[in-house]
């Protein structure tokens, strides 16, 4: 195998993309919560913003991220993911992606949760690599602690 | 429990000493270590090592894994409501320094009192004197019938003022094989405002500990007499108290980040981890954990209680023979003393037909003023140990006698 | 020195990771262990095991000496003047903790100082942070230059004033592979007035440390990082100091006798040994040095110094590679980041052709912020290491890089 | 091979005897220096009194222990093995006692040392047994530490 194909099991084309160019990659103007995660085992760190829609639903989050790919493109996927969901959703969604980034398998979910799962689906290679699962769960931690009214979340 | 294929787990058993086929009786001190044991760290060492928590390489990955499985293994075996509450040590002793420095001189204030009884190992006797005598902490022991079990009447007496933050007590004796009542203990120290810890360096190897059952705050043992590798010990600690203590140990693996002014600490257990942790060690002692729990304590503990019976009745029956310890809640440790020769002749003599057990003060030189003996001689037994052998220890004990008669 | 026949000696050399040969670069975290060391740890178990020091019986007494034969071993690489200088301890972090207390609060006086250097690990930090908050004791750090060398002009000055009680740098650093001049440094803080300790927890594994001629007052290492198992540390100290310094932690092992008001100390080392040693890691430990000395310091300094060189080369030549650290004297560690690709990523990416390499802080977070990064790429040799080795990392960077560009 | 036969290597007869009935086991009522042994490790306690003759030779050696069998017989054969001799004597018969205790095997020595070693000869199965090697040399180290003005010593 070609050093490319190793390699793709992890950073597939739309991992490496939405790593170097995050399409929701800033800091929001106005929003209506806000948290910070950490992972101090590997030094990662990201900031989350979100505001909300007049039915209580996401409107839109924007993040600040330092570290690998793979953290970044989580949260960009995650950003464009969660874009219409209310809470309920969002933390449905969150629990069934972090067995995704863990075991590699989709788990038993919602008929609604199908698409979202779909897009985040190029995430679930981290299954392979213990010590990266934080990496692409990190920017989830933050952003559930924002939902909740925390402000630190750590994926320690 | 069938002891002779528990045997064959066991390469070390069929060696012979001095010509004559081993017969070991001194468990207590240490234990020997069957073959899972053996080979998970040799295994480790051939086919996935590298150092742990931080790395992103495969090796380091796996090795990780292993060595964590440890921590639920350990937290499984005591019952402990989280993986959380286990810290990693070097050995018992290093986990009762560690409680004594961070509970003791972190939380404890000058003017409050320690409780501890007559019947200690010093790794639960000496952390307390220095903290006493740098820290301002009162040192109360309570005392121990002649029978050899604790005061419960004394003990709540030393409780009764209200002063004792901690109480730290054996929950099964070195020396006299005496269980303590724990759940008794722990509620009486409850009632008076104390925490309580349990010695369980010995009660660990012969039933089953529930941590939660008892309700202990801390509760300690060490890896080699569970028939797991030396270099590891264990703490059980509460949550709550974990988070509330400070750490022990600066350095590597116990931080969260770290500048020159500042260092912020690492979630618990982490926090009380400092350095490379004694990753084989763990691996080790995660087989031994397995090891034990496919036998099952029910089968273990009746195992001893036969073979502690037999002793008692065997050692008992030669004339000049004392024996120490009469609880009515026994394990498997038989000290005795000759009347006509000293425990040390006595366990050379012993040695000389291969026949190993333990003869001095067993780390407990009060508990030994204690008694009005200098040092004992001890027999304790594992769940390799067969009633042969304890025949042949009465035997050769026997011919002893009339050798110094 | 034949590399190809030192790699038959390491079992795990052999695997593959992911489909692929094994290439591991990550020495400087944990090296790997040879079948000597790995044997010698097994024997013991299957042959000669029982608790050391107190045991009167055969197994006892053999397991005592092949346990302390480690002291001597230790005591002969680094050519301390007597055995009793070397003390044992769980890691390195230990060893240095044990310094924190023992001479730190219980020699050294508030208002006095600590040096450390930029550059250090955060076990050598830690220790001190927590006795400067709980002791009153300053800690002063000594910068390093821009190539990564100790600042030795800044270094005096920190010593001017004559407050400096104990300085402790270290020997190699294991993020820029700088090795500082031990016996300058000796010298000067002499000179000043201070102590002075080494952290010679990478420098060991790649060149002669010779305590005598260095005239260090502590020198601490561990021994996983030198070809043995986890859970053991070393602590060399002269005699003197030892015999100043109050004990660390109480227990079984560290006494002379105990009563409850008073207790006496073992004397020295084993007075800051408390509770069961690890028994199985000193048997492991005497077989790894006995395999570092028979392959003899010059050879694997001289294997180093050409691999390092050859990793330095072809790394240097990628695009877009940075490299850490440009000390004239350095050992086998080579610190890089890649302009294009987080540490992480191009650790997972090697780890998926079989390279392992740490990327990280490497517990350094301080000397992070010097060099203006959050973490970096560090690939350390061994014994082991090849030069074909080097070549499929620099290979690969190569790859990384143009599939991150 | 009996019981009996197997401990005779290191419990001779002789080492039966003087443990069981010391000749010297008595503090000396009149002496000239004293010292006090102690072996940490498994409890022994050995104190020696010597009384010097005109010529500094030992005249008299008494001693009370506490401890095994072996360092009682060790005391008595000592007390008896020194007497008449004077200090440098006494101290090369140590080292060589000492030697023998630890390897079994009597080193090279003055001819006038010929005669005590050979009485002390039956310790010499101590070597066997290393932790009873110090049971052996304990009294030695107290009268050494009584001859050198120190009053104490340990065989630790
Ligand atoms: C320079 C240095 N000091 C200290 C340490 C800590 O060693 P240990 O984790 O074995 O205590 C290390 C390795 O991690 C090191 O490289
Ligand atoms: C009751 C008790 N407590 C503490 C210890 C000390 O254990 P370790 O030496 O492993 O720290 C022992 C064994 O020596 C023991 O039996």
């Amino acid at each position: 195998m070609s050093f490319a194909d190793d390699v793709r099991d992890l950073y597939q084309e739309v991992i490496l993309d939405h790593g170097r160019r995050p399409r929701h990659g800033k800091r929001l103007a106005a929003y209506d919560v806000t948290a910070k995660g950490d992972n101090p085992m590997c030094g990662d760190r990201v900031e989350v913003w979100v505001r909300f829609a007049s039915d209580g639903a996401i409107a839109e989050t924007g993040f600040e991220a330092r570290g690998c790919a793979i953290s970044v493109a989580s949260a960009d996927l995650m950003a464009e993911t969660v874009q219409g969901r209310g809470k309920a959703d969002t933390k449905a969604l969150f629990e069934a992606f972090r067995t995704m980034a863990r075991t590699g398998v989709c788990p038993d979910h919602d008929a609604g949760l199908d698409e979202p799962l779909e897009r985040l689906a190029p995430l679930s290679g981290v299954h392979e690599y213990p010590s990266r699962v934080k990496c692409a769960t990190l920017p989830w931690h933050a952003l559930d602690a924002a939902l909740e009214g925390t402000r630190e979340a750590s994926s320690e | 429990m069938n002891v002779d294929k528990i045997r064959q787990d066991f390469p070390i058993l069929s060696q012979t000493i001095r010509g004559k086929p081993l017969v070991f009786l001194d468990s207590a001190a240490s234990a020997q270590k069957p073959r899972v044991v053996i080979d998970a760290m040799r295994d480790a060492m051939e086919t996935q090592y590298a150092n742990v928590h931080r790395g992103l390489h495969w090796m380091s990955e796996r090795t990780t894994e292993a060595y964590e499985a440890c921590r639920d293994a350990a937290a499984a075996l005591m019952n402990a409501e989280s993986r959380e509450e286990i810290v990693f040590t070097g050995n018992i002793t290093g986990s009762l320094n560690l409680v004594a420095h961070s509970y003791g001189r972190g939380v404890m204030k000058p003017g409050q009192a320690v409780v501890i009884s007559a019947m200690e190992h010093h790794s639960n006797i000496v952390p307390w004197q220095m903290l006493r005598d740098s820290h301002g902490i009162e040192l109360r022991v309570a005392p121990i019938t002649d029978a050899g079990e604790l005061d419960m009447i004394a003990f709540e007496a030393l409780l009764a003022d209200g002063k004792v933050g901690l109480v730290s007590i054996t929950h099964m004796s070195n020396v006299l094989g005496t269980c303590t009542p724990a759940a008794r203990i722990a509620a009486l120290s409850h009632a008076y405002g104390a925490k309580v810890m349990f010695d369980g360096a010995q009660a660990i190897v012969h039933r089953a500990v529930d941590v939660r059952a008892m309700d202990a705050d801390f509760y300690a043992w060490t890896g080699h007499k569970l028939y797991g590798p030396t270099g590891i010990g264990v703490l059980y600690a509460k949550r709550e108290l974990l988070e509330q203590m400070p750490p022990f140990m600066g350095g590597g693996e116990m931080i969260s980040s770290v500048t020159y002014e500042k260092t912020t600490w690492a979630r618990v257990p982490h926090k009380f981890e400092a350095g490379t942790p004694a990753i084989l060690e763990g691996i080790g002692l995660k087989a031994a954990i397995d090891y034990v729990r496919a036998i099952g304590y029910d089968a273990m503990a009746e195992h001893e209680a036969a073979l502690t019976e037999h002793a008692l009745a065997r050692l008992g029956r030669i004339e000049g023979i004392r024996i120490f310890g009469q609880a009515q809640d026994r394990g498997g440790v038989v000290s005795f003393a000759l009347d006509k020769a000293h425990a040390h002749d006595v366990a050379t003599l012993l040695d000389r037909q291969g026949i190993a057990v333990r003869a001095g003060h067993h780390c407990a030189e009060p508990l030994m003023r204690r008694l009005g003996v200098d040092s004992t001689a001890r027999a304790s037994f594992g769940i390799y140990t067969t009633h042969a052998e304890i025949d042949a220890l009465a035997d050769t004990m026997t011919r002893v006698r009339e050798f110094f008669a």
